[in-house]
């Protein structure tokens, strides 16, 4: 079976569960099960090749631009750890089906078990250390999702993200190590970087790439300093626990340093670094295991610790201390695995994991019981179970290691790691089954169906054979997995009796204290619990919960929502960037002759910049603002007239007023003054950030006028071919609807959203809400005239509309060869309609307008855009404009062009917008109670007494 | 001339900018407007400046000023003109839904009742 | 210089001036009615200056810029006023 | 000439005037024609994007003028790829928005979706400088009206506050352009590009300015800090399918930055040199920082994903800061991914919200219907965003680290290192609360408060997702057309010589004065 | 018929005349639109102006023109004078009423119009039954005098117009 | 171009001037509100109607065509100066809440701007307040 395959057959596995819960429990266990099973037997069919020493590939191109691959291979040490995931998760599979309880949601845990298992397999097998990195990753999230499945347990939340937060960030430390490692190497594929030690050792990024790649490997495997997530992730389900913390997950650390011994390991960097973290680790973790009364937990640190002990074997970096080390992860998997479902076996049937609340199950629980005596003993080092031949070959290789300058030092503390595994392993036989029994049991214990059993005891088995027969049971697994640890052939021997070697004497002592120890258990417990010692989860907690705040401290700060402070930051980068910019190069200033300045043209100066430095001193009297406003627009309009753009004049104008109403329509609801609510050091700021900006803004402007252009400018194009080309006289308005057609097409969709925005709002304000609400109870902030629709006014629009009209047609229709155009057009002919509104109210003047003006807006739009497209049918690209002269006699000749069309659509769609906004405006105000007249003046000095007239 | 217009750019930019960093929504629609004119007049004198020079082809004109400028400014005069009105809505439709005209999100919403009037 | 260019100039100078005083008085006025007076004023007064500008540079260009002036500035007084009076522009 | 280059743009631009013309009255009618416009737009963006993989810029000149003296559109591989992931996400974020009702909770949704399309697909395809603005604002208002489509007080300011900025935005974008027209004579983006490169040094300084300006303005859009600001407010308290449409919009930012910058403003420049890559790295990291920090420290889960939105462009804007093949390359990849994956993030969030109705990540409530798989989905989402493996995510953070490579390797990698760190610090604890903490407090069953299953909005979101998987399984090819389209942004000779090469054909005047 | 097709005839001339002042100049083709606008925006507009005023009297009308056009000229003079000669301390602004006997909406509106462009005098306000005209005098030192020459000078003519 | 034009348009224009500073001079100068509203809505006006018609003299003295679209402009200005002056003088006596200076309108109505905000017009039944 393709290496591919056996990694991918757990993701498929993890799909069928989420999907066919409905089929039931059992389906969902049978469907995981039986892709663990293919799996395996797939990777199972590879023995023999991999025992002849061959190493099997599959390869698939994924993105071979990055150098990252779907590269497989298979050797002794992925063929061992291969089998241990998949062979254990067929286990853990079983027995989760009936661990877990009918409230579980058991789909969900098989998919994530399943992905898990994927993930695991795939790092065994990766060839690619990029892949590599994706399944490792992938075991964290997937981790993280096992250990927070008692969803309702704020343990396991937290154990969740705590296991999250450090494998996850070692992980990301392994990205960075692994990066550089293929920078070295020149490539991410394993099986090259595995050629390269001479390469890789002598890199000056050697160091860096090491420790980063140890902190994924030590954060995975749990080891010193990081061993602290471990026990709280055993608020997992057992099934979790006994999987991923002692089977499988935390040995990836030790997966991956096994993997990349042969590159890394030899240095002194690597023996300290290595075999210091897994030396302490292995003494703590026994250590804390001693007092641990949650069975979990205490296993949890027996793991640490054994973790610990092969990652010093590793450490050590000699090919015999490899070989025991590879002997140890098989031996630890069995025995550790057995124990953690018998533990979970016991939680099951006594409801309680405390050890101080069990004791004497062994007549109540036989079977476990012997299952855990197995166990435990072989955890102890008691022969002739497989735990104390490694123990023993461990303690050899101790004996004989020259450790920070000290021969016997490591010696001594692997002696008291081994003393301490001891006594925390009889402790389990003892305080859990042996003693009387006890009547208190949360829950009556008994053994449990064969099925929850069954794997334990099927590990327990091995325990004893392996024991018993190491050579024959793993002697080629050992070798084989060795040599693929250390890149070469390694003859094992795996002996019962070594002679009276210093190992024997340090393991009788071993046995001895730990007992010891044992006898001690209560006095040294209370030592122990009246020891002031670092708590984890605290110094966890310490950690990231401040972490957390500060983030949140800094994001609130930051981002607080006051959009004046975001203007303030804006303006001063903006600013500061030109600035840098402009500094930053040779700037030769510019030699055009300035225009010259008559004396009226300063009046008007002194009039924007009057009004406008008016705004600093009056702007919280909000209606002199508008005022202010107004003159400075004038001013602009009255500015491009003089300056040679009538056309700007008469839009500037123009949309000016329109403004001006808009703005007096919305005041009518707001505040009619701003409050003084900033200190006068922020004013101070403002004005100070205003200033400079101001400086930038109109230095930049002098330093432009000032220069004449480097290059003939594409305008002297439009200057001669308006007429032979646009047909039309106005450059402005033929690039306008011509040149640059397509620019106004753009902005009259602008405006035209703009007037769906307002109505679609209007409609949300009138909505039942706090505005309705408010509009409902709206009463007048000001005092209010008589005189609703004076009566000279009414009369006067009578005779405005329509001349107002004739205006506006005129200005459309000249606006290609004159000033004027569709927009403007459009806006005299809106500003006429306002006028009218003004003069005799909103629902006397829309009930006698039976125009739609979103249809207005739809139709603009449309005109304009269709009439582009109507040069596709001669063939040319959209908005290509044609024009010719006609005559009809007697008339004069005139002309005829597009773009008068195209410019059609520009004038509905700016009056529909206007009138749109203005008349949503309206509407708001008849929701706050204006009066809805029929009438279109309120004074009638012709009736009287008379009734009205109806509308 | 050149500087009387681009002094006008900056004093209108000034103004805007200070007026945009008031806490209230309504000077910041000014300031906002006044920012337009000043980028306008701006965009407008990319063109350079000319007297009496109206892009508006004639036999006997002395010359033309630059044309391309004056319709990017109406363009843009127009779509501000958009934006203007849909910021005004969304204002008074901000300040009728809670009954103050604040800009800043964190500053505490006024004590119920009417805002304080006169002009 | 012709009459009409010292004519002229008269004239720019006084409607110049005439604007000058009408931002003064919208800066120092007892009210709102006031400063709506003097804006009205100023556009009168630039109407007349674009019309002159007209006259001087002898084109008719700026003649539709003085007309929508008087257009706008007529609107914007009404509506400036309509809000004194009633709050609401369009009722 | 091929009109097809002006569809994505026409299509939605004559649709919605149509829909607001003939149809506002009747929901279900546009949201018929709405939806086959998008799907139209889907097709002819995929039609567009097979004819831009021969790599030859197509140019549409609008109105039959010679560029650079009319608007030309572009079709080149990077604004196909634009226009399709555009309509892609389109369409899934519409289907979810009539899945859920959002639709229908105020007027006009559709009209403004079409506009908003027209906008964005507008701005992908100009060859235009002023154009480009121009349709800035049309994507820019249209997204105005959808922001505060609903309404509600909270989403009315911070909508002022969005437009506020980005009126601001714009006015930078005039002063930019207004500068660049005054020391080029030229708003066409390749003839700009030509003129910058024959630059007189005397004009240098205010070259620099303004592009130094511009690229401020694309900065806004690419909520690069610290012109960030407006993003979290206004991305969190947009609806649901809006935020995630938005996922596009800081997108065009970063567009135009790629575009501008390899185009007119090329690293070899005279006047400029490396002074973009110089600003734009550390204001990337930084970006990345405030982002990762706010996944991390954000109340509410919207805001979170807001702040995922930013670390996401600080990513981004990482690898177009390297100006290189490679990194533009990477950029593109992951400008991709984190559109749809952001997307997927917001309608989840919505979902959660929706059913919680309360959006505080720290409280726990009830679990919601359908938790477990809302659960799920969060992750998915959340992973793909924190850039965690399985998805594109982790693929295209390798990409933007590989792309990184050699000096100044350190401060990067470990940037974008912590700042995962952090995000998935972040969403772990967010999504820990929301969804597992829920049972603490209700540990019954699935259920929660009756919720109409919204089949079709939950499609849309495994629609995202599975896009996300589709885009890392084909990461070879699609990274391959990526880095074509990058090779072809560096070497701009190409589109430059397609877009001016009717410059010198005679013009009217001349046609008329024989 | 010809009262649909031309609601307001008067109006009609009026756009026509306006059309060809726009136009500033003389050509067939645009009489021929104005002709064509003139009849279609009054009907566009008709809705806006409901019982349109009959008009008795051309040359009431032509009168009436010149004479108001004459005395703006002179209150011109008169103002000047004030502005520029007389110190504020002389002055004698006076608030007075007029009652008018005018009914007719336009004619009103032209007689407050007159008023306020004639010396010295505006039109500020209208009683509330629109009977009254308040109107404001720069400086009157004899209000009755000015109230009887409006009614005299310039209401009876109107009334001569319109009623 | 012929002197007697030359002047009478210099004429115009230097009367035109005067008229024109002299309203605007008269804001300045006159005491109170009421009293500068009559400065400027007159004098204004024949400044302004000075200049137009200048200019309607120019075009035909200078280059002999005969433009009359100056009359628009007048037209329109002396259909709104009344209505401009009306308002401005309508917001004063709203502001300046002056109803007991004004002479009574003799009637039993007061004077439009000061009749209550909700008097309801007893012509104008139909007339009402609502909220849609
Ligand atoms: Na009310
Ligand atoms: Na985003």
């Amino acid at each position: 079976m393709s290496l591919a395959l056996i990694a991918a057959l757990p993701f498929l596995g993890a799909l069928l569960p989420g999907l066919m819960i409905r089929a039931g429990r059992t389906a969902c266990a049978t469907a995981a099960g039986s892709a663990t099973a293919l799996a395996l037997i797939g990777l199972l069919l590879h023995a023999p090749a991999v025992f002849r020493g061959e190493v099997i590939q599959a390869r698939f191109d994924w993105l071979p631009a990055l150098g990252l691959n779907a590269t497989f291979f298979l050797d002794g040490l992925g063929f061992l750890f291969a089998g241990l995931i998949l062979g254990i998760g067929l286990l853990i599979i079983l027995y989760a089906r009936f661990y877990l309880s009918k409230s579980d949601p058991m789909g969900q845990f098989y998919s994530y078990l399943m992905l898990f298992q994927g993930a695991m397999v795939g790092i065994v097998l990766s060839d690619n250390i990029l892949l590599l990195l994706i399944f490792w990753e992938l075991t964290s999230l997937s981790s993280f999702l096992l250990i927070g499945y008692w969803k309702h347990l704020p343990e396991g939340r937290q154990g969740a993200r705590m296991a999250l937060a450090v494998t996850g960030s070692g992980g990301l430390a392994m990205i960075a190590g692994m990066l550089i490692l293929g920078q070295i190497a020149g490539s991410y594929d394993l099986s090259v970087i595995l050629t390269q030690k001479e390469a890789i050792q002598a890199s000056e990024w050697y160091l860096p790439a090491l420790i980063l790649i140890l902190l994924g490997c030590f954060t995975k495997s749990a080891q010193f300093p990081f061993h602290f997530w471990l026990p709280h992730a055993m608020a997992a389900p057992t099934p979790v626990s006994a999987y991923l913390h002692s089977a499988t997950m935390v040995k990836a650390g030790l997966f991956l340093m096994a993997r990349m011994w042969p590159v890394l390991a030899g240095t002194e960097a690597w023996f300290l670094i290595v075999s210091t973290a897994g030396l302490i680790t292995m003494v703590i973790g026994a250590k804390i295991a001693i007092f641990k009364d949650d069975l979990k937990a205490l296993l949890a640190f027996s793991t640490v610790s054994h973790l610990g002990l092969i990652t010093m074997l590793l450490g050590l970096g000699t090919t015999d201390a490899a070989v025991v080390a590879v002997f140890h992860i098989i031996n630890h998997a069995t025995f550790k695995a057995a124990l953690f479902m018998s533990a979970g076996i016991v939680d099951h049937e006594a409801h309680t994991r405390d050890i101080k609340r069990l004791g004497g199950l062994r007549k109540l629980m036989p079977v476990t019981f012997v299952i855990v005596t197995v166990a435990s003993l072989s955890m102890a080092g008691i022969p002739p179970l497989n735990g104390f031949l490694s123990k023993e070959m461990m303690l050899e290789e101790a004996a004989h290691t020259v450790w920070w300058g000290s021969p016997w030092l490591l010696a001594a503390l692997a002696t008291i790691g081994a003393m301490f595994s001891v006594a925390y392993s009889f402790r389990l036989i003892a305080h859990v089954f042996l003693g009387p029994e006890r009547h208190d049991y949360p829950h009556h214990p008994h053994d449990p169906g064969f099925g929850m059993w069954a794997a334990p005891a099927f590990l327990a088995v091995l325990v004893v054979l392996i024991g018993v027969m190491p050579m024959t049971m793993v002697g080629d697994l050992v070798s084989v997995v060795a040599g693929a640890v250390t890149g070469e052939a390694v003859p094992v021997k795996i002996y019962h009796w070594h002679g009276f070697v210093p190992a024997l004497f340090l393991s009788i002592f071993a046995v001895g204290a730990g007992l010891v120890i044992l006898g001690l258990h209560a006095p040294l417990a209370r030592l122990w619990d009246t020891t002031p010692r670092p708590e984890a989860k605290r110094i966890f907690d310490a950690l990231v919960e401040p972490l957390a705040d500060a983030s949140r401290a800094v994001t609130d700060a930051l981002h607080d929502g006051a959009v004046t402070k975001y203007f303030a930051i804006a303006t001063v980068a903006i600013i500061a960037a030109g600035a840098f910019a402009f500094w930053g190069a040779p700037h030769l200033p510019g030699a055009r002759a300035a225009t010259p300045v008559a004396p009226v043209a300063l009046a008007g100066w002194v009039l924007l910049v009057g009004a406008t430095l008016a705004l600093f001193v009056f702007h919280r009297n909000r209606l002199l603002t508008l005022v202010l406003v107004g003159i400075a627009g004038l001013m602009v309009s009255v500015a491009f007239a003089y300056l040679s753009a009538p056309d700007l004049a008469l839009t500037q104008v123009s949309v000016e007023v329109a403004t001006i109403i808009l703005l007096l329509l919305a005041l009518n609801f707001l505040p009619k003054h701003t409050p003084v609510e900033s200190t006068g050091g922020r004013r101070l700021r403002d004005g100070a950030v205003a200033a400079v900006a101001g400086l930038g803004a109109g230095g930049l402007a002098y330093a432009l006028m000032m220069r004449d252009l480097s290059f003939p400018t594409i305008a002297a194009y439009h200057l001669e071919n308006s007429k032979p080309g646009g047909g039309g006289t106005n450059v402005v308005n033929v690039i306008l609807v011509d040149f640059r057609g397509y620019d106004t097409f753009g902005e009259i969709i602008v405006l035209g959203i703009a007037g769906l925005v307002i109505f679609a709002l209007t409609e949300a304000l009138l909505r039942v809400g706090p505005a309705n609400d408010r509009l409902l109870a709206w009463a007048p902030d000001q005092r209010r005239a008589g005189a609703r629709h004076p009566l000279m006014l009414v009369v006067a629009t009578r005779l405005m509309l329509p001349v107002a009209l004739v205006v506006g047609t005129y200005i459309f229709l000249r606006g290609h060869n004159e000033p004027g155009g569709g927009f403007i057009a459009g806006l005299i002919v809106a500003i006429a309609l306002v006028i009218q509104y003004m003069a005799s109210g909103f629902a006397w003047t829309q009930a006698r307008q039976r125009i739609d003006y979103h249809a207005v807006i739809g139709a603009g739009v449309l005109i304009a855009g269709l009439t582009g497209i109507g040069a596709w049918f001669s063939g040319t690209p959209f908005l290509t404009s044609a024009y010719g002269y006609f005559t009809i006699p007697p008339l004069e000749e005139f002309e005829l062009a597009t773009a008068l069309l195209f410019d059609i659509g520009v004038f509905l769609t700016v009056v529909g917008a206007v009138m749109l906004a203005l008349a949503s405006l309206s509407r708001i105000a008849i929701r706050a109670g204006e009066t809805v007249n029929v009438a279109p003046y309120d004074i009638e000095p012709g009736a009287p007494a008379a009734t009205g007239r109806e509308g | 001339m050149e500087a009387l217009v681009a002094s006008a750019i900056g004093l209108m930019t000034a103004s805007g900018i200070y007026l945009i960093l008031r806490k209230r929504t309504f000077p910041v629609i000014v300031g906002l407007a006044m920012l337009t004119y000043a980028v306008n007049v701006f965009l407008f004198a990319s063109g350079r400046l000319a007297l009496n020079l109206p892009p508006v082809i004639l036999p006997e004109a002395a010359g033309y000023t630059d044309p391309l400028p004056q319709a990017l400014v109406l363009t843009a005069i127009v779509i501000s003109f958009g934006m203007t009105a849909v910021i005004v809505m969304m204002a008074l439709g901000a300040f009728l839904e809670r009954g103050d005209d604040r800009i800043d999100m964190g500053d505490p919403p006024e004590a119920p009742g009417r805002p304080e009037g006169g002009a | 210089m012709t009459p009409i260019d010292l004519a002229l100039t008269f004239a720019y100078a006084a409607f110049g001036a005439g604007l000058l005083f009408n931002l003064w008085r919208v800066f120092r006025a007892p009210g709102v009615p006031d400063r709506i007076l003097a804006l009205d004023t100023m556009v009168i007064n630039v109407i007349a200056l674009v019309v002159l500008y007209g006259i001087g540079t002898g084109s008719s260009a700026y003649f539709e810029v003085a007309m929508l002036f008087a257009m706008t500035g007529f609107v914007s007084t009404v509506a400036y006023a309509k809000f004194i009076l009633r709050g609401d522009v369009i009722e | 000439m091929n009109h097809w280059i002006i569809a994505p743009v026409l299509l939605p631009a004559l649709l919605a005037p149509l829909i607001v013309l003939s149809m506002r009255h009747d929901l279900t009618l546009q949201r018929v024609f709405s939806l086959a416009g998008t799907g139209a737009l889907v097709a002819i963006s995929a039609g567009l994007l097979w004819q831009s993989a021969d790599g030859v810029p197509q140019v549409y000149f609008l109105g039959d003028w010679p560029a650079p003296f009319g608007i030309v559109l572009v079709l080149d591989r990077l604004a196909a790829v634009m226009v399709m992931l555009t309509a892609l996400l389109a369409l899934a974020v519409q289907l979810y928005a009539v899945g859920t009702g959002w639709d229908a909770r105020g007027r006009h949704f559709h009209a403004l979706f079409q506009f908003q399309l027209m906008g964005i697909c507008g701005a992908f395809l100009t060859g235009d400088a002023f154009n480009l603005f121009v349709f800035f604002e049309v994507l820019l208002i249209a997204s105005y009206g959808l922001m505060i489509h609903g309404g509600g007080a909270d989403r009315l300011r911070a909508g002022v506050q969005y437009i506020a900025y980005n009126l601001v935005g714009s006015t930078l974008f005039l002063f930019a352009l207004g500068t660049v027209y005054a020391v080029t004579g030229t708003l066409n983006m390749a003839d700009i590009a030509v003129r910058v490169a024959e630059m007189p040094e005397g004009d240098a300084a205010i070259l620099r300015v303004a592009a130094i300006l511009l690229i401020l303005v694309f900065a806004i859009k690419g909520a690069l800090v610290p012109l960030q600001f407006w993003l979290p407010a206004t991305y969190a308290m947009a609806p649901g399918p809006v935020a995630a449409l938005f996922a596009i919009m800081t997108k065009v930012g970063a567009y135009a930055i790629i575009r501008i910058y390899t185009l007119a403003f090329p690293p070899g420049t005279a006047a400029t040199g490396t002074m973009f890559a110089d600003l734009l790295m550390p204001a990337a990291l930084v970006t990345l920082a405030v982002g990762a920090v706010g996944v991390l420290g954000a109340t509410g889960l919207a805001r979170q994903a807001a702040f995922a939105g930013i670390a996401s462009m600080g990513t981004l804007f990482v690898a177009v800061a390297t100006f290189s093949p490679e990194g533009i390359a990477a950029a593109l990849y992951y400008l991709v991914h984190s559109t749809l994956a952001g997307a997927a993030l917001f309608l989840v969030v919505d979902l959660v919200v929706a059913r919680r109705g309360s959006d505080t990540a720290g409280s726990a409530l009830p679990p919601v219907a359908q938790n477990g798989l809302l659960a799920a989905l969060f992750f998915a989402a959340a992973i793909a965003m924190a850039g965690m493996p399985p998805v594109s995510g982790f693929v295209g953070k390798l990409l933007v680290m590989d792309a990184t490579r050699g000096e100044g390797m350190a401060l990067v990698w470990t940037t974008i290192l912590v700042t995962s760190f952090l995000m998935i610090l972040g969403f772990a604890r967010a999504g820990s609360t929301v969804f597992w903490k829920a049972h603490a407090s209700a540990p019954a069953e699935e259920g929660g408060p009756a919720h109409r299953p919204e089949g079709l909005a939950l499609t849309m979101i495994f629609a995202l997702i599975a896009g996300l998987v589709a885009l890392t399984v084909a990461a070879g090819p699609v990274h391959g057309f990526l880095s074509d389209t990058a090779a072809d942004l560096l070497a701009p000779q190409a589109y430059i010589d397609a877009v001016l090469a009717r410059m010198g054909e005679p013009s009217d005047a001349e046609l008329k004065g024989k | 018929m010809l009262r649909r097709l031309f609601p307001h005839p008067y109006l009609t001339l009026l756009l026509i005349l306006t059309w060809m002042l726009l136009v500033n100049g003389w050509a067939l083709g645009s009489l021929v639109f104005a002709i064509i606008l003139g009849t279609i925006i009054p009907i566009l507009t008709a809705p806006y102006w409901e019982n349109r005023p009959h008009l008795r009297s051309i040359p009431a009308m032509a009168e009436y023109v010149l004479i108001v056009l004459w005395d703006i000229v002179v209150s011109n003079f008169i103002v000047a004078r004030i502005v520029l000669f007389m110190p504020n301390s002389q002055l004698r602004p006076a608030w007075i009423a007029v009652p008018i006997d005018l009914r007719t909406p336009e004619a009103i509106t032209v007689l407050a119009g007159t008023i306020t462009m004639t010396p010295g005098t505006v039109t500020s306000d209208m009683s509330g039954c629109g009977r009254v005209l308040l109107v404001h005098c720069l400086h009157a030192p004899d209000p009755d005098s000015v109230r009887d020459g409006i009614k005299s000078r310039y209401e009876a003519r109107l009334m001569r117009i319109f009623e | 171009m012929n002197p007697i034009w030359e002047y009478l348009i210099a004429g115009l224009l230097v009367m035109s001037g005067i008229f024109g500073i002299v309203g605007s001079f008269g804001l300045i100068k006159l005491p109170d509100t009421m009293t500068r509203l009559h400065a400027p809505t007159k004098a204004t006006t024949l400044g302004v109607g000075g200049v137009l018609i200048a200019s309607m003299a120019h075009a035909w003295a200078a280059e002999g065509v005969l433009s009359w679209h100056e009359l628009m402009i007048t037209l329109f200005l002396f259909i709104t100066a009344p209505i401009t002056a009306n308002f401005i003088a309508k917001a004063q006596i709203h502001r300046a809440k002056v109803e007991d200076q004004l002479p009574p309108t003799g009637t039993g109505r007061s004077w439009a701007t000061f009749e209550p905000d909700d008097a309801r017009n007893p012509g104008h039944p139909a007339e009402r307040s609502r909220a849609e």
